[in-house]
C-alpha cells in the first residue's frame, strides 16, 4: 500500500515544478505545457484521495480536470496562433496589454 | 518462485508473439506484392526462391545492410526516436490481443480501451518523424497524418461503442463470448462499416494513404528515412494492420470462435478470419484510387460522424426497448 | 513491490518535468511532457484507476499533446530557441517555489491520515472500476457532466473563432 | 397548481433560446414571441396566486434538483411559494407582461429588436429566480442575473457613449453592493450553517443582536446597491439612458425593488438586530427626502421619474426600517403599478416626439400642451400622478399613508417628518411634470409638431390596464388601513418583533403593532387628514407655480439661485464621487506607474542643475562627491520605484507570481500560527 502522503507530496512537487515553468519561462507554449503539468499534479492528488477513501468522486473530478485541460489547450493554442500570426511572437513578457 | 515462473512464461509468450508477428509481417508484404501483381496481370517477385518465396528475407537483409542516413539539419534525437515511437505502441498492443481462448499474453478488464489508447500514440512517431526530418514534404505529410489520424480515431472510438454496449464489457475475451450465438456484425452493420473505413484511415492504407502519397509528397513523413529506420515504419504499419483486423474480428466476427459443426481449434479460426481481413485490405489497395485531402475530412466529419452517432443512439434505444 | 513502482514512476515524472521546463526547444519540451504523462498513467494504475490511466494516454497523450505538436509546427520554433529563455523574475520565483515546497512538506509531515479504505471489489477483477466510475458519473454527476460538454462546445467555438483568419459575415 | 411553479422560469428560457439563437431569422416576430412567453408565465403565476389566495395559503417548497453538495454545505435548486413570493410574482409577471406588450410597439423598427427581447426575457428569468428561490444562493443567482440584464439593457444603444457609460456605471456600483450581499451570505452560513430560508430563520432567534445586525447591515449594503439608496443611488438616474420600457420594468417596478424584497424576506433576522433596522429607516428616509428634492428642479422627464423612483424606494425602506414589513411590500406593489404607468406614459410622450431634435425629446421645457394631442396618455398619466401624490382613493395613498403612520406610531418622529416633507415634494414635482408636459402652450419644435400623435394600441392598452390598477390596486387590498387584506395575507411570511426580546430597547410594542397592523383613535384620523392635505397642497402649489403664475418659478430662482443650482446639479454627488474616490484611485495608479519617470528623472535633473550652478559659482566643489551623492539618491529611489512598478506591470506572470507569494504567506501563517 502506498501511503497517502506520497501522493500528496508528489502532487505538490509536480505542481511547484509546473508553477516554476509558468513563472520562470518566457515562451508561451512552454507556459501552456507547464499549466498542463499543474493540472495533472492536481489529478495525482485527486486520484490519491480517491484510492485512499475508496470513493469514485476523485476520479470523476480528474475526468473533469482533463476536460477543462482540453478546453484550455484548444483556446490557449488558438490564442497563440492568432498572436503568432499578428506579431510573430511567442514570448509572454512582450504581451503586456493588461497594463491599462 | 511462482512469480518467477509467471514472468518466465510471459517472457516466452512475448518472445513467440513478437517473432511470429515479424515473420508474418514479412510474408504479408510478400503476399501483398503477389496479390497486387496478379490484380494487375503481372507476376510479382519470382527470382529469389520458388516463386520468390525467399524475397522477404532478402529484403530484410538488404534493409539491414543499407547505409543509415541522418540528414544534416535534422534534430538527431527526435529523428532517431521517431521510428521507435511508431513501432513500440504497435507491438505493445499485442499484449492484450486474444489469439485464441487460451493463447494470449494477458487480459485486462479495459482491454479494448487499452488498445485504443496505445494505438493513438502511433501518431506521435509520425509527427516526430515529419518534424525532425526538417523537410517540407515530411512536415506536410506529418501534418496531414496528424489531422487524419486524430479525426478518424474519433470515429474508430465511437464505432466501437455499439458492440461494447451489446457486450457490456471491455474485456476482449468477454466480448468474444458474448458473440457465441450471433456475430455482432449482424447487429451492428453500420458500426462495422464505419469501423472498417476508420481502420483503413488509421493504418494509413489505400485509399486513405495520404500521409505517404508518393505522387504528391514524394513519400510523406518518411521521405528522409532509410535502412532499418525505414523498415521500422514499414513493420509498424503492417503490425497495426494486424491489430485493427484482430479488433475487428473480436468485435464483429466472434473472435477465435467458429461454428460448432466444424471442429477446428480456435487459433485456426482466428488465422482464417485474419487472412480474409488482410486480403480485403490488399484487394482494396489494388483497386481503389486515393482520396483527396478535403474529401477525406468531409467524409469523416460530415458523413461518418453523424452516422456513428446515430448508431450509438439506435443501439441504446433498441437495447432499452428489447433487452 | 507497489512502492518500488511508485518511486520509479514518480522519479521519472519529476525528472522529465524538470527537463520539460528547462528545454529551449518547444518540441522537446512537449515530447518530455508526453513522457511525464506516461509515468502519470503508471501511477494511476497503481492507484487503481485503470480507466483514468487509459483516458490519460488516449486523451492527454494521444489527443491534447498531438494538438500541441500540431500547433507548434505551425509556428516558427527556431526563432524562439535563439531568444532569451528565462523571465527576469526567474531567480526570485525559484527561491520562493523551493521555500513553498519545503513548507508544504512541513505541513504534510504533521498530518496523520486515517487508514485507507478498501474498494468493494478487488483490483483488476472484472466488474472493475469502469463500471463503478460510469455509475457515479452518469447518476450523481450527470449535471456537471452535461455542463462539461457545454464547456467543450464553447471552447471549440472559441478556438475556431480565434484561430480563423477572417470571419465571413 | 403550486407544484407547477417550475414552469414559471421555463417560459422565459424558451423565449431567450428562440430569440437569442435565431434572432436574425425571427426579426420583428421576436416581440410577440417574448410577450407570449411572458404571458404564459403570467398565467401560471395567476393560477398559483389564485390557489394561494383562496385555497392553500401557507408556504410550499418545490424541489427541483440538488445543486451543490460539498461537505456540510448543500444548496438545492428549489422554489419557495409563500404569500410574500406570491405578491412579488404577481408584480413581476404582471408588470413584466404589460411592459413586453408595450415594448412591441415602442421598439418597433429598432435594429436590435430581437436582442432587446432576448434580454427582456432573460431579465424575467433572473427576476423569477430571485423571487422564487428558497435559499440565498438561488436568490443571489437571480440577483446577479438581473444586474447583468440591467447592464445589458441600459447599454442597449451601446453605440451611444453615454448609454454604454451608464451601463458600466450601473454594473460597477451594483457590484459594490453585491460584495456586501455576498459577505452577508457568508456570515449567514457561518452563523446558521445553511442558506435555506426555513433553516436560517429557524436559527435566527438564537442570534445575538450584534450578529443579526451585522448580517442585516451587510445584506442591506447589497440592497442599497440594487435598490439605489444613499450612497449608491447614483447609477439609477443615469440608467435612464436605456429604452423606456426597460426603465419602467427594471428601474421602477421590479429589479430595484429586489432589495426591498430581500430585506422583507430576511425579516426574521432583521427583527433580531434593531440597529440594522434603525440604519435602514434613516437611510430610507434620507434617500426619500434627498431624491425628492432633486426631483423638484430636473427638466428631463425621465430623470424626474428616476429620482421619484429613488425617493419612493426610500419610502419602502423607511417602512422596513420601522418594522412595518407588510406596508413596505404593499408600497412596493402599488409603486410598481403607478411608476410603471408613469414611465410607460413618459415613453409614450417621447415616442410621440421622436421627430424633435435629439436633446429636446425628453426635455420638459420643450414640451407643453400635449393634452389634446395625446388624450389617452394624458389621462392615464394624470391617474398615475394622483396615485403617486397620495390622494385617496388611489393606490399611492393607502400604502404611503400606512408607512408614515407606522413611522409615527413607532416613535420615529424624525423619519416621519422627513417622509411627510418628501411626500409633499412628491406631489409637487409630479404635478410640475404634468403641467409642464401636458398643459400650457406648446413649446415643441415646429418641425416635430405635426408628427405628434397618440401611440398605437399595443402601447396604450398597457397604459390603461396599469391606470386601472393604480386606481383600485390600493383600496382593494389595503382597506381598511393597516388591517387590510394584504396584511393578513402577508403575515405568515413576515417576522414580528419578539415581544420583550432582550435585543430591543424601546418601542417594542409599537413595532409589534406596526407589524401586526391596526391602529385606531383620533391620531389615525388626524394623520390621514394631514396626508391628504400634504398631497393636495403639493398639487396646488405646482398648479400655482406652473399654470396660474408662470413667472413664479423664475422669481423663486432669482431669490435663491444657490439652492436651485445645488438641486439641479443633484447635490453634485457624482462630482464628489469623481473627485473623492475615482480620481484618487486613478492618481494612485498613475502615480505608481509614473513614479519612476517623474521622481527619479526629476531628482536627477534637479540635483544636477544645482550641481552645475553651484560648481560654476564656487568651482571648488568636488564634482565626484556631488555626483556620487546624487546618483546614490537616484539609484536608491530607482530601486524602490522599480519595486513599486511591478505592482502594475501588465504582465500576467508578475501577477501570478504575486498569487504564488500569497499561497506562500498563507501557508507560513498556518505553519507559524
Amino acid at each position: 500500500m502506498i501511503p497517502m502522503t506520497h501522493f500528496l507530496i508528489l502532487g505538490a512537487i509536480l505542481f511547484l515544478i509546473g508553477a516554476m515553468g509558468v513563472l520562470m519561462r518566457r515562451n508561451a507554449i512552454i507556459i501552456l505545457l507547464s499549466i498542463e503539468l499543474m493540472l495533472n499534479a492536481v489529478n495525482v492528488t485527486f486520484v490519491g484521495f480517491s484510492r485512499h477513501l475508496a470513493d469514485m468522486t476523485g476520479q470523476v473530478f480528474a475526468i473533469f480536470v482533463i476536460t477543462v485541460a482540453a478546453c484550455e489547450a484548444a483556446v490557449g493554442l488558438a490564442i497563440l496562433i492568432a498572436l503568432n500570426r499578428d506579431r510573430t511572437m511567442v514570448n509572454v513578457d512582450e504581451v503586456n496589454l493588461l497594463k491599462w | 518462485m511462482d512469480m518467477a515462473l509467471e514472468i518466465a512464461v510471459a517472457a516466452i509468450k512475448i518472445f513467440i508473439v513478437l517473432n511470429v508477428v515479424q515473420l508474418v509481417v514479412a510474408y504479408t508484404i510478400y503476399v501483398e506484392r503477389k496479390v497486387i501483381a496478379h490484380a494487375q496481370m503481372r507476376l510479382g517477385p519470382m527470382r529469389v526462391g520458388w516463386h520468390g518465396l525467399l524475397q522477404p528475407i532478402a529484403d530484410g537483409l538488404k534493409l539491414f545492410l543499407k547505409e543509415d542516413i541522418i540528414p544534416d539539419k535534422a534534430d538527431r534525437i527526435v529523428f532517431v526516436l521517431a521510428p521507435v515511437m511508431v513501432l513500440v505502441p504497435a507491438f505493445v498492443v499485442y499484449a492484450v490481443l486474444p489469439f485464441s481462448a487460451t493463447f494470449y499474453i494477458t487480459q485486462i478488464n479495459i482491454g479494448l480501451f487499452f488498445i485504443l489508447a496505445i494505438s493513438s500514440l502511433g501518431v506521435f512517431g509520425i509527427v516526430m518523424a515529419g518534424w525532425a526530418s526538417n523537410s517540407k514534404y515530411s512536415l506536410l505529410g506529418a501534418l496531414r497524418s496528424a489531422a487524419q489520424m486524430l479525426s478518424y480515431e474519433i470515429f474508430l472510438g465511437f464505432s466501437v461503442i455499439g458492440p461494447l454496449m451489446l457486450a457490456g464489457s471491455m474485456n476482449l475475451q468477454e466480448i468474444v463470448h458474448a458473440q457465441s450465438d450471433v456475430w455482432f456484425v449482424f447487429y451492428q452493420p453500420i458500426a462495422f462499416i464505419v469501423f472498417f473505413i476508420a481502420a483503413m484511415a488509421e493504418t494509413n492504407r489505400a485509399p486513405f494513404d495520404l500521409p505517404e502519397a508518393e505522387t504528391e509528397l514524394v513519400a510523406g513523413f518518411h521521405t528522409e528515412y532509410s535502412g532499418m529506420k525505414f523498415a521500422f515504419f514499414f513493420l509498424a504499419e503492417y503490425a497495426n494492420m494486424f491489430v485493427v483486423s484482430t479488433v475487428g474480428i473480436v468485435l464483429f466476427f466472434g473472435g477465435w470462435e467458429g461454428p460448432d459443426f466444424i471442429p477446428l481449434p480456435g487459433f485456426v479460426w482466428y488465422v482464417l478470419k485474419l487472412s480474409v481481413f488482410m486480403f480485403v485490405f490488399i484487394w482494396l489497395r489494388a483497386t481503389l484510387p486515393r482520396y483527396r485531402y478535403d474529401q477525406l475530412m468531409r467524409v469523416g466529419w460530415k458523413f461518418m460522424f453523424p452516422l456513428v452517432m446515430l448508431n450509438i443512439f439506435l443501439t441504446g434505444f433498441l437495447k432499452y426497448l428489447f433487452l | 513491490m507497489e512502492l518500488y513502482f511508485f518511486y520509479m514512476f514518480s522519479g521519472g515524472m519529476i525528472i522529465t518535468s524538470l527537463l520539460m521546463i528547462t528545454r529551449a526547444n518547444v518540441i522537446h519540451a512537449a515530447l518530455l511532457l508526453v513522457l511525464t504523462f506516461f509515468f502519470l498513467a503508471g501511477i494511476f494504475v497503481l492507484a487503481g484507476a485503470e480507466f483514468l490511466a487509459a483516458v490519460q494516454i488516449l486523451l492527454y497523450a494521444g489527443g491534447i499533446m498531438v494538438l500541441y505538436l500540431f500547433s507548434i509546427m505551425l509556428m516558427n520554433v527556431e526563432v524562439a530557441v535563439r531568444m532569451r529563455q528565462w523571465h527576469r523574475q526567474g531567480v526570485v520565483v525559484f527561491v520562493a517555489a523551493v521555500l513553498l515546497g519545503l513548507e508544504i512538506w512541513a505541513v504534510l509531515k504533521g498530518v496523520e491520515f486515517p487508514a485507507a479504505k478498501q474498494w468493494e471489489w478487488s483490483l483488476g477483477a472484472t466488474p472493475g472500476n469502469v463500471e463503478a466510475l460510469g455509475a457515479v458519473l452518469y447518476t450523481k454527476f450527470l449535471f456537471p457532466f452535461e455542463v462539461a460538454s457545454i464547456l467543450l462546445l464553447a471552447a471549440m467555438i472559441g478556438a475556431i473563432v480565434l484561430a480563423k483568419r477572417t470571419i465571413e459575415r | 397548481m403550486i407544484e407547477l411553479a417550475w414552469l414559471i422560469p421555463v417560459f422565459p428560457v424558451i423565449g431567450v433560446l428562440i430569440n437569442g439563437l435565431f434572432g436574425r431569422h425571427v426579426g420583428e416576430r421576436a416581440g410577440p414571441i417574448a410577450s407570449v412567453m411572458a404571458g404564459l408565465s403570467l398565467l401560471v403565476v395567476l393560477g398559483i396566486a389564485l390557489e394561494m389566495i383562496f385555497g392553500a395559503g401557507g408556504s410550499h417548497t418545490v424541489h427541483l434538483w440538488t445543486w451543490v453538495e460539498a461537505g456540510s454545505f448543500s444548496a438545492s435548486m428549489s422554489f419557495l411559494i409563500d404569500p410574500l413570493s406570491t405578491i412579488m410574482l404577481l408584480v413581476v409577471a404582471g408588470v413584466g407582461f404589460l411592459v413586453h406588450v408595450y415594448a412591441v410597439g415602442y421598439m418597433h423598427g429598432d435594429p436590435g429588436y430581437p436582442r432587446f427581447f432576448t434580454w427582456l426575457n432573460l431579465f424575467m428569468l433572473s427576476m423569477f429566480l430571485l423571487v422564487l428561490g428558497d435559499n440565498y444562493l438561488v436568490m443571489f443567482v437571480g440577483w446577479e442575473g438581473v444586474g447583468l440584464c440591467s447592464y445589458l439593457l441600459i447599454g442597449f444603444w451601446y453605440e451611444k457613449q453615454s448609454a454604454s457609460d451608464a451601463g458600466k456605471k450601473a454594473f460597477i456600483v451594483n457590484r459594490i453592493g453585491d460584495a456586501g450581499f455576498l459577505l452577508g451570505m457568508f456570515l449567514i452560513w457561518t452563523l446558521t450553517g445553511s442558506l435555506t430560508y426555513t433553516e436560517v430563520f429557524k436559527g435566527a432567534p438564537e442570534m445575538s443582536a450584534a450578529a443579526a445586525s451585522a448580517v442585516g447591515l451587510l445584506l442591506f449594503v447589497g440592497a442599497v446597491g440594487k435598490s439605489a439608496q444613499i450612497p449608491l443611488y447614483v447609477w439609477l438616474p443615469d440608467a435612464m439612458e436605456g429604452p423606456t420600457p426597460v426603465s419602467a420594468l427594471i428601474h421602477a417596478a421590479t429589479m430595484v425593488t429586489a432589495g426591498v424584497y430581500m430585506v422583507a424576506r430576511t425579516s426574521p433576522i432583521y427583527v433580531m438586530g434593531p440597529d440594522a433596522m434603525s440604519v435602514i429607516a434613516i437611510v430610507g428616509a434620507l434617500t426619500g427626502l434627498f431624491a425628492a428634492s432633486i426631483g423638484l428642479v430636473q427638466n428631463d422627464i425621465k430623470r424626474v421619474l428616476a429620482y421619484s423612483t429613488v425617493s419612493q424606494l426610500g419610502f419602502m425602506f423607511m417602512a422596513l426600517g420601522v418594522g412595518a414589513f407588510a406596508a413596505g411590500i404593499f408600497h412596493l406593489m402599488t409603486h410598481a403599478f403607478f411608476k410603471g404607468l408613469l414611465f410607460l406614459g413618459s415613453g409614450s410622450v417621447i415616442h410621440a416626439l421622436h421627430h424633435a431634435p435629439e436633446e429636446q425629446q425628453q426635455d420638459m421645457r420643450y414640451m407643453g400642451g400635449l393634452k389634446d394631442k395625446m388624450p389617452v396618455t394624458y389621462w392615464t398619466f394624470l391617474i398615475g400622478a394622483i396615485a403617486i401624490a397620495g390622494v385617496p382613493p388611489l393606490a399611492g395613498f393607502w400604502s404611503k399613508d400606512e408607512i408614515l403612520a407606522n413611522a409615527f406610531f413607532t416613535g420615529h418622529y424624525t423619519v416621519w417628518i422627513m417622509g411627510t416633507v418628501a411626500a409633499f415634494m412628491t406631489a409637487f414635482y409630479m404635478f410640475r411634470l404634468i403641467f409642464m408636459t401636458f398643459h400650457g402652450e406648446m413649446r415643441v419644435d415646429h418641425h416635430a409638431r405635426e408628427h405628434i400623435h397618440e401611440s398605437p394600441a399595443t402601447m396604450t392598452v398597457p397604459l390603461i390596464i396599469l391606470a386601472v390598477l393604480s386606481v383600485i390596486g390600493g383600496v382593494i387590498p389595503g382597506f381598511p388601513p393597516e388591517a387590510g387584506w394584504i396584511h393578513r395575507f402577508l403575515a405568515p411570511s413576515l417576522a414580528k418583533v419578539p415581544a420583550g426580546g432582550q435585543a430591543m430597547d424601546q418601542g417594542v410594542h409599537l413595532m409589534n403593532a406596526a407589524a401586526g397592523g391596526g391602529h385606531s383613535g383620533p391620531a389615525v384620523v388626524l394623520l390621514i387628514i394631514l396626508a391628504i392635505v400634504v398631497a393636495v397642497g403639493g398639487i396646488a402649489l405646482a398648479w400655482y407655480m406652473y399654470v396660474k403664475d408662470t413667472e413664479a418659478p423664475r422669481r423663486l430662482y432669482r431669490s435663491m439661485p444657490g439652492i436651485y443650482y445645488l438641486l439641479l446639479g443633484k447635490y453634485y454627488i457624482d462630482e464628489i464621487y469623481q473627485t473623492c474616490i475615482v480620481e484618487p484611485v486613478y492618481k494612485l495608479m498613475r502615480g505608481l506607474w509614473t513614479f519612476d519617470a517623474k521622481v527619479v528623472d526629476g531628482a536627477v535633473n534637479g540635483s544636477s542643475l544645482i550641481t552645475v550652478v553651484s560648481s560654476r559659482f564656487s568651482g571648488i566643489f568636488d564634482l565626484r562627491t556631488v555626483d556620487g551623492a546624487v546618483n546614490g539618491t537616484a539609484s536608491f529611489i530607482r530601486f524602490f520605484s522599480q519595486v513599486f512598478k511591478y505592482l502594475q506591470s501588465g504582465m500576467v506572470q508578475n501577477y501570478l507570481f504575486v498569487m504564488l507569494l500569497g499561497i506562500f504567506v498563507m501557508l507560513s501563517a498556518y505553519l507559524f500560527r
